[in-house]
């Protein structure tokens, strides 16, 4: 029994980190959506940062659930969650060059970036 | 105080500033969330309540009685904001002129306009 | 764990009242609709808290998706409409329409007298023994299901959800008869989008989509899920195939939409009236029969579902310019007896 | 099966049925539709109503589980009184609305604003219908509650169904009233569910609502209840939609949709709540007494046809109120009179009243216009149009030997028996008003010698739908004792 004990352990610490990691994630995600200057950089953090955040949690929680259907549809939630994310980030990228939005090429932005997510269209 | 509690007194608080938007945003379209809003706090207080007061069981009637409450509540909203596309069609603004306006406008002066 | 869970609650409580303060305070609609949709998903997050994950589903399904993007639909329509001004009392609501001070001070401390009101009352209001729950957790084997709340939805109170599909056909109905017609929506049958990613998407999720619904729909009986949640999950999948174009957008007038929009109600009222001459009561089944019917029931009404929701969604029109013939009040109060006299007349 | 079990079913679900048989918008079916809804709804109240002559109250236990777990319809005599009563509205305006729109899709219904939108008037109308059946037999607060909202979306549809800036604004208003008011009431609901865990009428009869939070919902209830009766003072919204709405759909808002609402209050106040407090009930009683006395003064200043017909209503909506003082005159007793006469008020005013928007949608149809001097002399052209409007009048003013005439004298003895000498005055005085304006309308009829030139025949079936209503409400004065037996059965506090 000890050594099943140690694993649990040792899946339970592992599964933390996973999951704490993943927080870091959306939370670094999050900030990048607040302090990022346009549209397209703004879509990079959302979407890179959230699904690599979503995807840790995910692993945390599958270490920590015994039940392998269960797992599976962890991980299936992951990769639905995945193909939403890239998609709605293509589209929403591409519609906004098709509107004319253009994306800041030099680093520190230009004044249009100071607005919040909520103010833009 | 029970967690409980406090979605019962975020759904009293939520209904009732939600009636007071309802009540004084001209816009319509506030005036549709708002009515959202409302409902979703009558649906707070429905499911937080009877689970305080009785909380040795889960009742799942109030549960029937919320599903088919989000089900109207589309429904309200789709009718709504249609009918409020066509107020802008029609008027040009998003607002409901005041009711006197409306009054002295189907007697007198429409009329003769029409003539 | 239990202080754990308590910060959460509080958090969700706060965010909720803080997003739902905000969003009826604020002077812009594009904002007041993000907000919107981020109350309705932390909302299915306290139905979750609640213990209540069939609420759950619906409240993110429909509540915050399906409201939402009826919401951002029709603000697509007046931006379209303005193009780029962005002052337009349209989209940004300056309060100059609103009620004199004194209504608002009237009506605010009304307001925050009944908050105090409800809250000490409720708040007073001790144990009660409850008596239906227990009725109802006792008589669940007999409604031929396993899931308490669609127990009560199809059978304990079946009437109830056949007459929330009548509410739903009647904002069909009345959407459909402010007439907005055919109004092109996505892209014509034949002329798929160009865009690949879509294109994939559309592939990929729309049968993972159906697989889900269907699913959703029997699983109802004895976990969270059942039509509702299924039926707006099936309308998402429609959605997609309007806007890439596979599908040509539904509309009142083709009669197969029109079909399928009354044919859950239909064959709900139907299976209400076969079984009376069986047991005498509208909607009682017969013993041993309950399970199979309430399945059929829910099959009808999760397609039904779908089609008004993608209906509901697609069918928003442009916002015309204002008609001189219809803007000012109309005189006869009867506009059929003007247009007909319009005809003699031409 | 009991006569109840079979005749409420087809009195809710046969209209319901045929909504579905409309909403295919064929014109054949749209016939069909409205025969079947119109049919069944005859015949099922006839059949409730012979079931509750000949056993008294009788329930159907939907589903077969009887409250508390399931919902139960109750058929008493004043659910049945008002089942008939919409019944006989309903079939006379159905068969109105199909020349009406029928009439046009002639004429091709592409072209004209409306047209396509017209479509959905029977489908719409048909489940108005149910709802307001439903209500009528529901002894649920919840299921109350969804009829509530088919009952709404449907009537702010059926106002839109009129195109102009006038009509559209007006049904916007009328929705967010309703929406507002439903969620009182559903605020309500939840809070007696809290109290009490049940949602049975007759459940919370039995254990008599007290208290703190049973004080709030009745409040939140009756508030939500009010707006979307249009009672004084929250009536604004009621005269731009029942007068912007096309003809047909003015008679059924104004006749039938505002009794939905009355009828729970009643249930509300006196069937759960035992009378509630004796100061609400005054309450309410002079909130009537304001919608009578200010509706009745605007609709003498009215210069549209229609408008004036609308603030009768909210006047006549007021006496409807003053029985509710007049019902319970001292705790725990309860007076016949006031019942039944509030009731037949009730009654005679949904006949009436439908008469008169057919009629003056007749006219306005023959003229294209709604003003009052527009329709100069029209009473030589529509002789039968005239007379509906004339005897819809007489009988809303309470002349004899109409229905109006019974309720109002009936009311008045309970007000003598019981000395309140104010209810009489406000009584008096507001029949008074209802005949100067009445009148008003009449002289303008009359006016001319010879008919308008300018003037489109109108379909016989219009005349005759009028003519009938206006019939009706003058035999039911003669005819009332059977009436007054029907409302007696159950009374007040059925439980």
């Amino acid at each position: 029994m000890p050594a099943d004990l140690t694993l649990t352990l040792v899946m339970e610490v592992a599964s933390g980190i996973l999951i704490v990691a993943g927080c870091l994630f959306f939370l670094a995600g999050t900030v990048g959506l607040l302090r990022f200057p346009d549209l397209y950089c703004r879509l990079h953090a959302l979407t890179k940062a959230d699904t690599l955040g979503l995807g840790l949690i995910v692993a945390g929680l599958v270490l920590q659930n015994p039940v392998w259907p269960a797992r599976l549809q962890l991980v299936l939630i992951w990769i639905l969650a995945l193909s939403a994310a890239a998609t709605v980030c293509h589209l929403l990228a591409r519609s906004s060059l098709a509107a004319g939005i253009e994306p800041i090429r030099e680093p520190g932005g230009s004044s249009a970036g100071v607005t919040s997510a909520g103010e833009d269209r | 105080m029970n967690p409980v509690d406090l979605y019962m007194l975020a759904g009293i608080v939520i209904t009732l500033i939600a009636l007071y938007a309802a009540l004084t945003r001209a816009h319509l379209f506030w005036k549709v969330l708002a009515i959202n809003l409302m409902g979703t706090g009558v649906f707070l207080i429905l499911l937080a309540a009877p689970s305080r007061r009785t909380p040795e069981i889960a009742d799942p009637l109030p549960q029937a009685m919320v599903l088919t409450g989000i089900v109207v509540a589309v429904a309200a909203t789709a009718l709504a904001l249609g009918i409020a596309l066509r107020v802008i069609a029609r008027s040009g603004l998003p607002f409901l002129p005041d009711g006197d306006e409306e009054d002295q406008g189907s007697g007198g002066s429409a009329g003769e306009a029409s003539r | 764990m239990t202080a754990l869970g308590f910060l959460l609650d509080a958090a969700v409580v706060l965010l909720l009242v803080g997003l739902a303060t905000r969003l009826l305070l604020t002077r812009h609609l594009f904002e007041a609709i993000v907000l919107f949709v981020s109350y309705g998903l932390t909302l299915s997050l306290a139905w979750v808290r609640l213990g209540a994950p069939n609420i759950a589903l619906a409240e993110a399904a429909l509540g915050a998706g399906v409201t939402g993007a009826l919401f951002l639909n029709t603000y697509q329509r007046l931006t379209e409409r303005i193009g780029d001004g962005p002052k337009s009392p349209l989209l940004e609501d300056d309060g100059s329409r609103d009620p004199p001070a004194w209504f608002k001070g009237v009506l605010g401390g009304g307001v925050l007298l009944l908050v105090l009101g409800a809250g000490w009352a409720l708040l007073g209001a001790g144990r009660r023994p409850a008596f239906l729950p227990h009725e109802i957790a006792a008589r669940l084997p007999e409604t031929g299901v396993q899931n308490p709340v669609t127990g009560v939805l199809l059978n304990f109170r079946g009437y109830d959800t056949l007459l929330e599909i009548a509410v739903l056909v009647a904002a069909m109905a009345g959407v459909w008869s402010l007439d907005r017609g055919s109004r092109r929506f996505g892209r014509a049958r034949g002329e798929p989008d160009e865009d690949p990613v879509l294109h994939a998407l559309t592939r990929f999720a729309v049968p993972v989509t159906v697989v889900t619904a269907v699913y959703l729909t029997w699983v109802g009986s004895t976990e969270p899920g059942g039509a509702f949640q299924a039926g707006s999950l099936l309308a998402g999948a429609g959605v997609l195939l309007t806007v890439a174009g596979v599908l040509p957008p539904p509309t009142a007038a083709s009669r197969p939409v029109r079909a399928m929009v009354a044919g859950g109600m239909a064959g709900f009222i139907l299976a209400g009236i076969a079984v009376l001459p069986l047991t005498g009561q509208f909607l009682h089944y017969p013993e041993g029969w309950a399970y199979p019917m309430i399945l059929g029931i829910e099959a009808l009404l999760t397609v039904s579902i779908a089609v008004v929701l993608v209906e509901l969604f697609v069918d928003v029109p442009a916002v015309p310019e204002p008609d001189p013939a219809l803007e000012s009040v109309d005189p006869s109060g009867d506009p059929l007896g003007r247009a007909l006299r319009g005809k003699e007349g031409s | 099966m009991t006569e109840f079990e079979l005749w409420s079913t087809v009195v809710i679900f046969g209209p319901l049925l045929a909504s579905v048989v409309a909403l295919s918008a064929r014109p054949a079916l749209l016939r069909a539709g409205l025969v079947l809804g119109s049919l069944s709804t005859l015949v099922g109240s006839a059949g409730l109503w012979r079931a509750v002559a000949l056993y008294g109250p009788g329930r159907h236990p939907l589903g077969g589980w009887g409250q508390p777990l399931g919902i139960e319809l109750w058929i008493d005599g004043f659910g049945v009184a008002m089942l008939a009563v919409t019944a006989l509205v309903g079939a006379l305006t159905s068969l109105y609305a199909n020349s009406y729109f029928g009439d046009l899709s002639e004429l091709s219904v592409r072209d004209s604003p409306a047209g396509r939108g017209a479509r959905f008037f029977a489908p719409l109308w048909l489940l108005l219908w149910t709802a307001l059946n439903g209500i009528y037999l529901s002894a649920d607060l919840f299921n109350l509650y969804v009829t509530l909202e088919i009952l709404g979306l449907s009537a702010a549809a059926i106002v839109t169904l009129a195109v102009s800036r006038q009509a559209t604004v007006a049904g916007m208003r009328y929705l967010l009233v309703s929406l507002i008011g439903s969620l009182l009431y559903l605020l309500g609901v939840a809070l007696l569910y809290v109290q009490y865990g049940t949602l049975s009428l007759e459940g919370l009869a039995a254990i008599g609502p007290s208290g703190p939070i049973p004080a709030i919902a009745l409040a939140a209830m009756t508030v939500g209840m009010a707006a979307k009766t249009a009672l004084f003072p929250f009536h604004a919204w009621l005269p731009p939609a029942h007068a912007g709405a096309p003809a047909p759909g003015s008679a059924i808002l104004s006749a039938l949709v505002v009794k939905g609402s009355f009828f729970i209050l009643v249930r509300l106040w006196f069937s759960v709540y035992g009378g509630g407090s004796p100061e609400g009930l005054i309450l309410l009683g002079v909130l009537g007494s304001g919608a009578i006395l200010w509706g009745s003064i605007l609709a003498l200043r009215q210069v549209s046809l229609k408008r004036l017909i609308a603030y009768s209503t909210v006047a006549q909506l007021g006496y409807l109120f003053v029985m509710f003082p007049l019902l319970i005159p001292e705790p725990r007793l309860w007076n016949a009179d006031a019942w039944t006469g509030g009731l037949l008020l009730a009654i005679s005013h949904a006949l009436a009243k439908a008469a008169m928007f057919l009629a003056a949608g007749n006219m306005s149809y023959a003229v294209a216009e709604d003003r009052l001097t527009s329709i100069s002399g029209v009473a030589h052209r529509l002789p039968m149009s005239f007379f509906a409007f004339g005897v819809g009048g007489l009988s809303l003013a309470g002349l004899p030997p109409s229905a109006g005439f019974v309720g109002k004298w009936l009311l008045l003895r309970s007000a003598f028996e019981t000395a309140h000498w104010t209810w009489i005055a406000v009584i008096a005085v507001g029949g008074l008003l209802t005949i100067a304006y009445v009148l008003k309308v009449l002289r303008y009829a009359l006016d001319r010698d010879e008919a308008p030139e300018d003037f489109r025949p109108v379909p016989r079936r219009m005349e005759w739908a009028a003519a009938l209503l206006a019939l009706a409400a003058m035999a039911l004065g003669v005819r009332a004792l059977e009436l007054v037996e029907l409302l007696l059965v159950g009374g007040p506090f059925p439980w």
